[in-house]
C-alpha cells in the first residue's frame, strides 16, 4: 500500500514538473505583455522587465523558475507590486477550497438522492421529475444561475446576502449555485449505475432472503452503486473550478478562481503559473484520493492494491 | 497409429513473466496428435486447456517449447505465405457461440471471412456457392445466409463457428469447448456434426472440454490436465478403465451419469496433490506406464502404477 | 491616462451604511470598487483603484478641492513661484504621520527621488516628471543619479523644487500619488514589506486603511486623528468592497448593502426616472485611433480622405443615446468639454466647438474620393477593440455603420483584452483602435501631447509638422504664466489641425457615469482626473 | 407424504419491446415434504420463471402471472402481497442462484449476508445471529469459519461461495429451497461435493427442494421425481427412475438419448433437430411438434393433455392415446426401458 | 385428469414433418442497426428528442431567414424591444409590453414600430429571433465539430492504445494520466489566448483535452473486443491487423463511440457558453448560445427576453441530446439486448 502511495506520488511529481514545463513555455508564448501601459517608454518597459528577469533567455527563466519551484518558491506578482505568488495563493485559496467542498458535498449528496430517487421510482413521475431537475443543472450555465439564484434569493426575498464573504450564511447562494452541476451529474449517473445494480443476481439474492425495498436500496445496492460514481468525482472536481471562476466573480467572492481570471487578462504569468499549478495539484491529489477511496469503498480493490 | 500431425514439446505459456501477478497457464507439456484422430483434453476450470489450444494455433506466442505441425516447427519465423498457409491448415471453434460471430456481420460474410483472405473463390457467384454449401454441411440451409448472428440459436450460431473454419479446408481443429455452453440437447447435434465431418473429410481434432461423457465419446485418446501440466494422457477407452493418475481418478469419480442407478451407489475420491509426496529433486515426468499410455509421475509411482494395471 | 472601457460601469463608489438599524448619525459609508488595490506604495502608483485610495489615505502638497482645483494640502500656503516659472517653494505646514512622526521637507525629497530611481521601475515616474522636474529624464535613462532631481529640502519645512521648463499646471500635478511624501525611517524600517498590507503603513491623509491584507477584496477607511485637517472630516468608517459585476453591484444597492453604485446602460434604462440617479461627464475621451503605418507600410488610413470620410460617418449621437445610454455625449474633438478653462475664465471648447460631426453626404464624398486616390473600390480594415461587453456592443455598432455608410468598405473586428490591446498598440499593429484616454492632470496638454511626431503614445504615423511646432511652443516659450493666453490658442489651433485639417483622429464621445446614489450621501467629490474621488468630505445626513 | 407447495394452471407472460413472451403456459406442479423435485428441459423452457414465480421475484413491471395459483400451506402465494412475501422469502422458501461468482454482495462481509435473514427472520440477537452464521459456515464445510466471516466474497473460490449461497439459503431452516443450476457454474468435482453437501443437509433439516438443472447426470443424483419441462410446459413428471427408465414423452427421449453412454460408443447420438419454439408465438398444438419425428397430424392440432402412466407417472403427448399407433423408442431409451422393472420394451399406453 | 373425448383417428396419422423447417427463423430478417432502430422508436424520450432536434436544426438553418431583418442588421431606433408575436398578444404574453418603473408600456407603441419582433431586440436593435437562430446554428457547429475531432482523435488514441496493447499501450496511458491531471480549463484558456479568438480556435481549445473521455472508453472497449473469440477467429484465419480493425473492431466500436459522442455535444455547447462568460467567447457580431445568453445575463432583471429565448433552446439542446444519448444507450448497448 505504502509503495503504492509513493509510486502514485512520484507520478503526481512528474505531472506537476509536465505542468509546470508546459505552461511555462505556454507564457512565453502568451500574447500581450504585463507592462505596457501607454505611458511607459520603451527604456521604461526594458527596466521593469529586467526587474522580473523578463529580459533573461527563455531557458535561464526556466530553470530559475524551476529552481524557484523546487524550494517552493512561485516568484512575485506582477500586478499586485511585489507580492509573493505563494502568499497570495494561500490568501485566495480559502474561499475558492470551502465553496467547492462544499458544492462537493451538497451535489454529491444531493444527486445521489435524486437519483436513488429516480431509480427507485423508475418510469414515473418521480423519476421524470428528477431527470428533469439533472437535465436542467447541466443545460443552464453557472452564472446564469448563480444571477438567479441572486436575485430571487437575495433581492426579492432577502433570505440570503447578496454578496461578498463573511461567513457561512454569504457562502450558501454560491455553493448552491456550484452544486447545479454536481448534483445533476451525481443524479444521472447514480440512476443509471442503480438501475444497473438492481438487476443484479445478488440484489435478487437478497430480495430472496426477505429484504424489503429499502434494506434492498440502502444496504446492498447504493454501496454497489457508489463506487462507479467515485470515478466521476474528479472530473466533477475540475467542472467545479470552472464554475468557480464565474460564481467568485458574481458573489464578489475573494476566491483564487477569479483572480485567476484576471491575471490572465493582465498577463501575470507567476500567478497564472501558480494558480495552474495549484489547480493541477488539487486535481492530481482528488484523483489520488479518490483511487485511495475506491480501494476503501470497494474491498475487491481493496486486496488487489495490497497486494501490488 | 500411423503419422504424427502435430508434436508438442515442452510447451510453456506464462502470462506476466516476472510480474506478481505471473500466470504459468501452461508449464511444460509435451503430446503429439496423429492424423485422423481426436485427441480430448479435459481437466478442472483455469487448468489451461484454451490456453494450451490457443497457444498451438499462434493466438499467443509460446514462452518456451515446439509445436511442430507436420514436422514444421509452428512458432519459428515464418515468411507470410507460409503463415497464410499454415492458418488455412490449423483452424479452432469457440466455446462460446455468442461471443464468436461478430454481431455486425450477415453470415454469409463470417463464413466467407476465410474464402476472401485466402483468395478462395474468384468470383462472388463461386463465394455465395462455397457459403450455401458449407451451410448445407452444417446443417443449414442457404436462407440463412443473410441473416445476423443474433438471430440464431446457440447451437445454430456453434454450428456456422464450425463452417467458418471448415471455409479454409483445414486439416486440423481445435475445438475449443464447443459444447460447453450448449443445450443437453442440442450439444448432440454438434458432436454428430464433428464426427460427421471427421469421417467425411479426415480431419483431425483436439476436442477440448471437461464434460468426460462427451470426451470419451468423441474422442480416440485423452488427455488430462492439472494446473498446466498434462498429468495422464493415453487412449479413451484406458482411461475409463484404468485412470492411474490419482487426480484423473478423483476427475472420474466426480461425474454424475445419468442412471439413478449407477448414481445411487457412485463414490466419489478426492484428490490431495500431497499424496505424491515427492522427495527434493527427485524427476517428475511423462512416463509410459504402458506403451500408449503416458502418466506424470515418478520412479516410484511408475512401478507402482505398472503394478496395479489392469490389462 | 489610458482608459480601458471595460470599467465603463464603474465609479462605484459606496456609501453610508446607516442602513435600517443603524443610526443616521452614525457617519458610515458602504462603496465599492471595480479592482483589487494593485498597490500602495504611492511611487508605484499607476491605476484608477490605487491612485483613488491613496488620496484618501495620503496627501502631496496639494489636494483637489471641491470644486476640483488644486487646493492646500501639506504646504502650509501657496507655494512660491521664481519669476520665470522654473522654481517653486514650498512652506509645509505643521502635519504628521499616523504614527506620530512629523511630515518633513525630506520625506518628499525622499519619495521623489525613489519615484525616479529607475532601480524601482516604477510604471509612472519617468512619465509624470520627464520634462518637468529638473534632470528627471536623465536620471530615468539612468544617466545621473537621483539625488541631482531638481528637488531640495531647504529645511524641515521648507521645500524647493527646480523645473526643466516653465509648468503651467505645476499645482495640479502635486496633488498626483507619485508626489505624495514618504516616511523614509519607517519605510526602510519595513524593508519589502512596506506597504504590503494596511499593518505596513502609515498615513498622512484624512483617513487611514485597514483591513487589507494586501490582495483582498475588502478595506476599510478609518478616520486619521493625526490629519492636519480632521475637523473636515466627517466619515468615521468607509467600508470598500471590490465588486466586479455591474449587477451584484445593483442588487447591493437595492438591498441597502452599499450607498452608490456605478450603471452600465443597461441599467440606467432601467433607473432613468430613478431619484437615485447620477450622471456627470467625465473629461474622458474615447476615438478612432487611424493607424497609417503597420509593419512598416503605408495603410489606407494613411490617406486623409479615407480619414475624413471614417470619421464623418458614425452617428454619434444614436450610439450615445441607445449604445452607452448612460449620458456620455457625441465628442466631436479631443480636449474634453468641461475640463479647462481658458484664461478668459470661458471652458476651452467654447472657441473650438464641433469638428468633423457626423455627415453622410459628406463623409461618402470622402470616401469615393479617398478610394479613387488609392486605386480601389473596395477596403478591408479591423477595429482593434476592447473584450468588455460595451466595448463589443460598441464595435458591432462600428461595424455596422461604417459597412452601411462606406460602400465597399469592409470591417473586421478584433476584440482583445486590454493588455493584448496596448501590446498590439504599442507594435503599431492595428488599422483602427477603439482607445480612450483621461487627464492626468489639469491642462489640456494632457491630452494635446498625444499626437507629437514620435511621441510614446503616438503610436499611429500621425505626423503634422505644424501641431508638432504648436504643442512645443506651448511646452516651452509660450509656458510662462504671462503667456498663458497665447498658449491656450495655440493649443486650440493644434487641436483643429488634428481633428479639422488632419483628421487625425475619429473622435468619438466622451464619456459619462451614471450611478445611483443615496441620497443621504453628502458631499462625496468626484474629481476629473487623478483619483476618482473624495471622501474627505463626504457625511451622512439621515 | 405431505403436499407443501401446489402449482395449478400457471401461466406468466412477460411484455417485452417485440411483444407478448408467453413464458409459462400451463404449468402443474406438486412438492412434497422432504422430497427433491427436479426440473429439467432445455434453455428458456420455463424453468427459472416458475421458479422465480414462487418466490414473486419476476420484475414486477414486465411480468404477469396471468392465470394460476400457486399454494403454499394453503395461501396462494401468487396474490400474496409484497409484505407478506418478504415474510415468507428466506424464511420459508428460500433460494440458490445459478452463479456463485455474481449472486453474493460483492462489498458486504459473507459473515452479514448470512447473518442478515436471521436478524431480519428469527430476530437473534447480533452475537447470537454470528453464532449461528458461524455454525452454518460449518455445516456447509468452510474451514475457519472465524476468519471467513469477516472476509469478503473475492476472497473466496467459486466452490466456496456457492456454499456460502447455500449456508444464507438454510439459515431459517426454510421448507423449501429452490435450487436454480446451483451447479452449472462449478467444476465437476466442486460439483460432486455441492451435490452431497446439499444432499446431507436436506436430510439433517428435512427440507424440501426443488433442483432445477438442464444436466440429467445431476437429476439422476439428486433427484427423487423429475419434470420434465418444455415450451413453457411441464411434458412429463415422474419419479426418477420412471423418467430415466421410463420415458413416455419424445422429448425426454431426446433428452436421454441425446446423452452418451459411457459404455457404448460410435453409434451416432441422438440429436434433437431444430429449435426451440418461439415463445412470442407459441405453436399451435403440441409445442414439440416440429421437432417430433414421431409427430402425428393431431400434434399440429390440439395440444396434448396429460395422460396418466402410473400414479407417480404423467406424460403429455398423443403417443399416450389409446388410438395412437405404437412407436419404437430410439435405441438408447429402449435399453434402458429394458432395465425397469415391470415394462417391457413396447410402450404401456396411458390413461386418459 | 382430463375426459377422454372423440378424436378422430385420422388424427393420429404420422404427419409429414419437414426437419429443415424446424430450423426456420419466422423473424423477418432484421440487421444490427435496424434492431435498434426499433428499439429506438420504443423509447418515446429518445423519439421526442430527435424529433426536437431535427426542428432545432432546422430552425437553426431556416430561422435566420425567417425574418426580413437578418441576424447582424442594426437598427437602434429598435433597440431592446420585448417580443411581440401577433395572435398571442390576447393570452397576455408576447405582446411587446414591459414594465417600465413600474408601468406596463407598450414599448412598440412608445417607439413607434411596426414591424413584429418575435423574439423582441438587443440592444443594437437587431432582431433575436434570426440571432437566436443563428446562434443555435452556430453552436451547434462548434459542438458538432467539436465532437467529431474528439472522436477522431479520441478512437485513434483509445484504439491504437488497446490493439497494441503492452508497452505501447502503457506508455499512451501515462500520456493521459499527465494530461488527466492537467486542469483542461486552463488549458482551453490559455489555448484560447494563444489562438486568434474565433469558431475554429473555440472548438480546438474545446477538443484540447475533450479527447480524452473517447479515447478512454474506445480503448476499455477495445480491450473487451479485442479478446472476443470472433476477432480471435479471424486471427486464426490470418486477417491482417487492418482487417480486423476495420471489419471487427470499428464496426462493434460503433455504439459506444456514438453514445459518447452524443454526450460530447451538449458539453461542447455548455463550455462555449462559459468561455463566452469569461470574455473567450466568439467576436461580435457573431453569435452563438453562449454569448447571447452571456449578452442577456447581464439584462436579466430588465430585459429578460434577452436571455430567455437563448437559455430556453441551450436547454432543448441539451435535453434533447442527453436524451437521445440516454434512448441511443438503451438501444444500442449490447447488455440490454434480449
Ligand atoms: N491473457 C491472459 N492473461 C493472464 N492470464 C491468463 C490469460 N489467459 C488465461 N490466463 C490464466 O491462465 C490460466 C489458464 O486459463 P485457461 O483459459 O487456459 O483455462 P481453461 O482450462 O481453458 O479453463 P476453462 O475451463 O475455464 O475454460 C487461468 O488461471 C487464467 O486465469
Ligand atoms: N425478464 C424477462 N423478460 C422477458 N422475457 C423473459 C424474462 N425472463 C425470462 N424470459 C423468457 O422466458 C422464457 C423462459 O425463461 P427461463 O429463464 O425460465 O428459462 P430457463 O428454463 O430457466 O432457461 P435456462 O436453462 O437458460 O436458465 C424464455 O423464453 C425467456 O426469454
Ligand atoms: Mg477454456
Ligand atoms: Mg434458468
Amino acid at each position: 500500500m505504502t509503495k503504492y502511495i509513493l509510486q502514485r506520488v512520484i507520478y503526481m511529481i512528474i505531472t506537476l514538473f509536465i505542468i509546470a514545463s508546459f505552461t511555462f513555455f505556454l507564457m512565453k508564448v502568451l500574447p500581450g505583455s504585463p507592462f505596457n501601459d501607454q505611458k511607459l517608454s520603451a527604456a521604461q518597459v526594458h527596466i521593469m522587465k529586467e526587474k522580473y528577469g523578463l529580459n533573461d533567455p527563455v531557458p535561464v527563466q526556466y530553470a530559475k523558475y524551476m529552481f524557484g519551484l523546487v524550494k517552493g518558491d512561485l516568484g512575485v506578482s506582477f500586478q499586485f507590486d511585489n507580492h509573493p505568488v505563494t502568499q497570495l495563493l494561500a490568501e485566495r485559496i480559502g474561499p475558492s477550497a470551502m465553496l467547492g467542498i462544499q458544492a462537493m458535498f451538497v451535489g454529491t449528496i444531493l444527486g445521489v438522492i435524486l437519483g436513488i430517487l429516480a431509480a427507485v421510482y423508475q418510469n414515473t413521475w418521480v423519476d421524470y421529475s428528477s431527470t428533469f431537475i439533472a437535465v436542467l443543472g447541466k443545460s443552464i450555465p453557472s452564472f446564469v444561475f448563480a444571477a438567479l439564484l441572486q436575485y430571487v434569493l437575495a433581492v426579492k426575498f432577502e433570505i440570503f446576502p447578496v454578496a461578498f464573504w463573511n461567513g457561512f450564511s454569504y457562502s450558501i447562494l454560491p455553493t448552491v449555485a456550484l452544486a447545479m452541476f454536481p448534483i445533476a451529474i451525481g443524479a444521472r449517473f447514480m440512476r443509471s449505475e442503480l438501475i444497473e445494480v438492481l438487476g443484479s443476481d445478488y440484489i435478487t439474492l437478497a430480495k430472496a432472503k426477505g429484504a424489503n425495498s429499502f434494506e434492498i436500496a440502502f444496504k446492498h445496492a447504493l454501496r454497489n452503486a457508489l463506487i462507479p460514481l467515485i470515478t466521476v468525482l474528479g472530473p466533477l472536481a475540475v467542472s467545479l473550478m470552472g464554475g468557480s471562476l464565474v460564481v467568485e466573480k458574481i458573489f464578489s467572492i475573494p476566491g483564487i478562481g477569479e483572480q485567476f481570471v484576471k491575471s490572465i487578462m493582465t498577463n501575470d504569468y507567476p500567478i497564472i503559473m501558480g494558480t495552474t499549478l495549484l489547480f493541477a495539484f488539487a486535481l492530481i491529489t482528488i484523483i489520488l484520493i479518490v483511487d485511495l477511496l475506491y480501494g476503501l469503498i470497494d474491498p475487491r480493490i481493496r486486496l488487489a492494491g495490497g497486494k501490488k | 497409429m500411423a503419422e504424427k500431425l502435430l508434436e508438442i514439446k515442452n510447451l510453456k505459456q506464462h502470462f506476466n513473466p516476472g510480474r506478481a501477478n505471473e500466470v504459468r497457464a501452461v508449464d511444460g507439456i509435451t503430446f503429439d496428435i496423429f492424423k485422423g484422430e481426436t485427441l480430448g483434453l479435459v481437466g478442472e476450470s483455469g487448468c489451461g486447456k484454451s490456453t494450451t489450444g490457443r497457444t498451438i494455433i499462434r493466438l499467443y506466442d509460446a514462452t518456451d517449447g515446439e509445436v511442430l505441425f507436420k514436422g514444421e516447427n509452428v512458432h519459428g519465423k515464418k515468411s507470410k505465405a507460409d503463415l497464410m498457409k499454415f492458418n488455412r491448415k490449423m483452424q479452432m471453434i469457440f466455446q462460446d457461440p455468442y461471443a464468436s460471430l461478430n454481431p455486425r456481420m450477415k453470415v454469409i460474410d463470417i463464413i466467407a471471412e476465410g474464402i476472401d483472405i485466402h483468395g478462395l473463390a474468384k468470383s462472388n457467384e463461386e463465394r455465395r456457392k462455397i457459403v450455401y454449401d458449407l451451410l448445407e454441411t452444417v446443417g443449414l440451409n442457404k436462407e440463412h445466409a443473410n441473416r445476423y448472428p443474433h438471430e440464431f440459436s446457440g447451437g445454430q450460431r456453434q454450428r456456422i463457428g464450425i463452417a467458418r473454419a471448415l471455409a479454409v479446408d483445414p486439416d486440423f481443429i481445435i475445438a475449443d469447448e464447443p459444447i460447453s455452453a450448449l443445450d443437453v440437447s442440442i450439444q448432440a447435434q454438434v458432436v454428430n456434426l464433428l464426427k460427421k465431418l471427421q469421417k467425411e473429410k479426415g480431419l483431425t481434432y483436439l476436442f477440448i472440454a471437461h464434460d468426460l461423457s462427451m470426451v470419451k465419446y468423441i474422442s480416440d485418446r485423452i488427455g488430462v490436465m492439472y494446473f498446466g501440466k498434462l498429468v495422464e494422457l493415453t487412449t479413451a477407452e484406458n482411461l475409463y478403465k484404468n485412470p492411474l493418475h490419482p487426480y484423473t481418478q478423483s476427475l472420474l469419480s466426480a461425474i454424475p451419469l445419468p442412471d439413478p442407478e449407477y448414481e445411487r451407489s457412485r463414490k466419489r475420491k478426492s484428490y490431495d496433490p500431497n499424496v505424491h509426496d515427492y522427495a527434493d529433486g527427485e524427476e517428475v515426468k511423462m512416463r509410459e506406464v504402458v506403451p500408449g499410455h503416458f502418466v506424470y509421475c515418478s520412479e516410484k509411482e511408475m512401478a507402482q502404477y505398472k503394478a496395479q494395471y489392469k490389462h | 491616462y489610458g482608459k480601458d472601457d471595460s470599467k465603463d460601469a464603474g465609479g462605484n463608489t459606496g456609501s453610508d451604511k446607516g442602513g435600517k438599524e443603524a443610526p443616521a448619525a452614525e457617519q458610515v459609508l458602504n462603496v465599492t470598487e471595480s479592482a483589487e488595490i494593485p498597490t500602495m506604495n504611492t511611487i508605484m502608483a499607476q491605476d484608477a483603484v490605487s491612485l483613488n485610495v491613496m488620496n484618501q489615505v495620503f496627501e502631496g502638497l496639494m489636494r483637489l478641492g471641491k470644486d476640483n482645483k488644486p487646493t492646500l494640502g501639506m504646504a502650509a500656503e501657496e507655494p512660491k513661484m521664481s519669476e520665470d516659472g522654473m522654481t517653486y517653494t514650498f512652506k509645509l505646514r505643521d502635519a504628521k504621520w499616523s504614527n506620530g512622526d512629523p511630515v518633513t521637507a525630506n520625506d518628499f525629497v525622499y519619495a521623489w527621488r525613489q519615484t525616479i530611481d529607475p532601480k524601482n521601475a516604477t510604471p509612472y515616474g519617468a512619465y509624470m516628471m520627464s520634462g518637468v522636474i529638473k534632470n528627471a529624464a536623465d536620471i530615468a535613462d539612468g544617466k545621473m543619479a537621483p539625488d541631482q532631481l531638481g528637488v531640495k529640502a531647504i529645511d524641515d519645512k521648507t521645500l524647493e523644487v527646480t523645473l526643466e521648463r516653465p509648468v503651467p499646471y505645476f499645482k495640479s500635478l502635486m496633488s498626483f500619488a507619485i508626489f505624495y511624501p514618504q516616511n523614509q525611517k519607517y519605510v526602510e524600517s519595513k524593508g519589502d514589506k512596506y506597504a504590503t498590507n494596511s499593518d505596513n503603513m502609515i498615513y498622512n491623509g484624512p483617513f487611514t486603511l485597514s483591513d487589507w491584507n494586501g490582495t483582498g477584496l475588502s478595506w476599510k477607511f478609518q478616520k486619521n486623528d493625526n490629519y492636519w485637517d480632521k475637523d473636515s472630516v466627517k466619515l468615521k468608517t468607509i467600508n470598500v468592497n471590490v465588486v466586479k459585476e455591474t449587477g451584484t453591484g445593483v442588487n447591493l444597492y437595492k438591498t441597502g448593502k452599499i450607498d452608490r453604485v456605478g450603471l452600465s446602460a443597461e441599467y440606467v434604462a432601467q433607473y432613468e426616472n430613478d431619484k437615485d440617479l447620477i450622471k456627470y461627464l467625465e473629461p474622458t475621451i474615447f476615438w478612432f485611433k487611424y493607424n497609417q503605418e503597420r509593419n512598416g507600410k503605408k495603410t489606407a488610413l494613411a490617406n486623409k480622405n479615407i480619414r475624413f470620410a471614417l470619421s464623418l460617418a458614425v452617428d454619434k449621437q444614436s450610439m450615445v443615446d441607445t449604445v452607452l445610454a448612460n449620458g456620455s455625449v457625441p465628442a466631436n474633438y479631443e480636449v474634453p468639454k468641461d475640463f479647462v478653462k481658458t484664461p478668459d475664465g470661458d471652458d476651452f471648447r467654447k472657441a473650438n466647438g464641433d469638428m468633423n460631426t457626423y455627415d453622410l453626404k459628406k463623409a461618402q464624398d470622402y470616401w469615393q474620393k479617398g478610394l479613387k486616390e488609392l486605386g480601389t473600390d473596395k477596403l478591408s480594415l479591423e477595429i482593434l477593440g476592447g473584450d468588455s461587453d460595451v466595448s463589443k456592443n460598441m464595435d458591432a455598432y462600428f461595424k455596422n455603420q461604417l459597412e452601411k455608410n462606406l460602400p465597399g468598405l469592409s470591417i473586421s473586428l478584433k476584440e482583445v483584452p486590454f493588455k493584448i490591446r496596448l501590446d498590439l498598440d504599442s507594435k503599431q499593429d492595428y488599422d483602427i483602435q477603439v482607445a480612450g484616454w483621461g487627464p492626468d492632470y489639469q491642462d489640456p496638454m494632457t491630452f494635446s501631447d498625444l499626437w507629437l511626431t514620435g511621441g510614446s503614445q503616438n503610436k499611429s504615423g500621425y505626423s503634422d509638422p505644424e501641431y508638432d511646432k504648436l504643442i512645443k511652443e506651448a511646452q516651452t516659450t509660450l509656458a510662462t504664466p504671462d503667456k498663458s493666453k497665447e498658449r491656450y490658442e495655440a493649443l486650440q489651433k493644434a487641436e483643429k489641425i488634428l481633428i479639422e485639417q488632419d483628421a487625425g483622429i475619429g473622435p468619438l464621445y466622451q464619456r459619462a457615469r451614471a450611478v445611483l446614489q443615496q441620497k443621504y450621501v453628502k458631499d462625496l467629490v468626484v474629481h476629473p482626473f487623478g483619483a476618482d474621488f473624495s471622501y474627505k468630505w463626504a457625511y451622512i445626513e439621515k | 407424504m405431505e403436499k407443501l407447495l401446489e402449482v395449478n394452471d400457471l401461466q406468466i407472460s412477460f411484455h417485452t419491446f417485440a411483444g407478448e413472451v408467453q413464458a409459462i403456459r400451463g404449468v402443474n406442479f406438486d412438492l412434497y415434504k422432504g422430497e427433491t423435485l427436479a426440473i429439467v428441459g432445455e434453455s428458456g423452457s420455463g424453468k427459472s420463471v416458475t421458479t422465480k414465480s414462487i418466490m414473486r421475484l419476476l420484475p414486477e413491471s414486465s411480468s404477469e402471472i396471468k392465470s394460476g395459483e400457486i399454494l403454499f400451506n394453503g395461501k396462494d402465494l401468487s396474490k400474496a402481497s409484497e409484505k407478506e412475501m418478504q415474510k415468507i422469502r428466506g424464511k420459508d422458501i428460500s433460494m440458490i442462484f445459478q452463479d456463485p461468482m455474481t449472486s453474493l454482495n460483492p462489498t458486504m462481509t459473507v459473515g452479514k449476508q448470512i447473518m442478515e435473514p436471521l436478524l431480519k427472520h428469527q430476530k437473534l440477537s447480533k452475537s447470537e445471529a454470528r453464532n449461528r452464521a458461524l455454525e452454518l459456515l460449518k455445516l456447509v464445510g468452510i474451514p475457519k469459519p472465524e476468519i471467513r466471516l469477516k472476509q469478503y466474497p473475492h476472497q473466496f473460490s467459486g466452490g466456496m461461495r456457492q456454499r456460502v449461497v447455500i449456508a444464507i439459503a438454510l439459515a431459517c431452516n426454510p421448507k423449501v429451497l429452490i435450487a436454480d443450476e446451483p451447479t452449472t457454474a462449478l467444476d465437476v468435482t466442486i460439483q460432486a461435493q455441492i451435490l452431497e453437501l446439499m444432499k446431507d443437509l436436506q436430510k439433517k433439516i428435512d427440507t424440501s427442494i426443488i433442483f432445477i438443472t438442464h444436466d440429467l447426470g445431476v437429476v439422476a443424483n439428486v433427484a427423487d421425481r423429475v419434470a420434465v419441462m418444455y415450451g413453457g410446459k411441464i411434458v412429463e413428471v415422474g419419479t426418477v427412475d420412471e423418467i430415466f427408465y421410463n420415458p413416455q414423452h419424445p422429448y425426454t427421449w431426446g433428452l436421454i438419448s441425446s446423452m452418451p453412454n459411457m459404455d457404448a460408443t460410435d453409434s451416432e447420438l441422438y440429436a434433437i433437430p431444430g429449435s426451440p419454439p418461439d415463445l412470442l408465438d407459441p405453436p399451435k398444438g403440441d409445442a414439440f411438434a416440429a421437432r417430433n419425428e414421431y409427430a402425428m397430424k393431431i400434434d399440429l392440432e390440439k395440444e396434448p393433455p396429460m395422460f396418466k402412466v402410473s400414479d407417480t407417472h404423467y406424460a403429455a403427448t398423443w403417443l399416450l392415446h389409446p388410438d395412437a399407433p405404437k412407436v419404437e423408442p430410439p435405441e438408447a431409451v429402449k435399453m434402458r426401458m429394458r432395465q425397469f422393472p415391470g415394462a417391457g420394451p413396447s410402450l404401456k399406453k396411458g390413461e386418459l | 385428469m382430463n375426459q377422454p373425448e372423440n378424436i378422430s383417428k385420422e388424427l393420429f396419422q404420422p404427419a409429414e414433418m419437414d426437419t429443415a423447417s424446424s430450423e426456420r427463423i419466422a423473424k423477418p430478417s432484421l440487421n444490427y442497426w435496424q434492431d435498434a432502430w426499433l428499439r429506438v422508436k420504443k423509447n418515446k424520450g429518445a423519439i421526442l428528442a430527435l424529433i426536437l432536434l431535427v426542428i432545432l436544426t432546422f430552425m437553426a438553418f431556416a430561422g435566420p431567414y425567417m425574418t426580413k431583418q437578418n441576424y447582424k442588421e442594426q437598427n437602434l431606433a429598435h433597440a431592446n424591444l420585448p417580443p411581440k408575436v401577433p395572435g398571442l398578444e390576447k393570452l397576455g404574453i408576447f405582446d411587446g409590453t414591459m414594465t417600465l418603473g413600474g408601468k406596463k408600456v407598450d414599448m412598440y407603441e412608445r417607439k413607434h414600430v411596426d414591424e413584429n419582433y418575435w423574439f423582441g431586440t438587443d440592444g443594437l436593435g437587431r432582431d433575436l429571433f434570426a440571432r437566436t437562430w443563428k446562434g443555435t446554428q452556430i453552436s451547434l457547429y462548434i459542438a458538432v465539430l467539436a465532437a467529431f475531432i474528439d472522436m477522431v482523435i479520441g478512437v485513434a488514441y483509445g484504439g491504437i492504445s488497446a490493439y497494441y496493447g503492452g508497452r505501447v499501450d502503457n506508455v499512451m496511458q501515462r500520456i493521459i494520466e499527465v494530461l488527466v491531471g492537467i486542469p483542461n480549463i486552463i488549458v482551453v484558456i490559455l489555448m484560447i489566448l494563444i489562438l486568434e479568438p474565433g469558431i475554429l480556435s473555440i472548438t480546438i481549445a474545446i477538443t484540447i483535452t475533450g479527447w480524452i473521455t473517447m479515447a478512454r472508453v474506445v480503448r476499455g472497449q477495445t480491450l473487451k473486443l479485442k479478446s472476443q473469440e470472433y476477432v480471435l477467429a479471424s486471427r486464426t484465419l490470418g486477417a491482417s491487423n487492418g482487417k480486423v480493425i476495420f471489419k471487427h473492431l470499428i464496426p462493434n466500436l460503433a455504439s459506444v463511440i456514438i453514445i459518447n459522442t452524443m454526450f460530447t455535444i451538449p458539453n461542447a455547447i455548455f463550455f462555449e457558453a462559459f468561455l463566452s462568460f469569461i470574455g473567450l467567447g466568439l467576436q461580435a457580431p457573431a453569435a452563438s448560445l453562449g454569448t447571447l445568453i452571456e449578452d442577456g445575463y447581464r439584462t436579466m432583471q430588465i430585459l429578460p427576453h434577452i436571455i430567455l429565448f437563448p437559455a430556453v433552446i441551450i436547454c432543448l439542446v441539451m435535453i434533447a441530446f442527453n436524451l437521445l444519448a440516454d434512448g441511443l444507450r438503451d438501444a444500442l448497448d449490447p447488455k440490454m439486448r434480449d
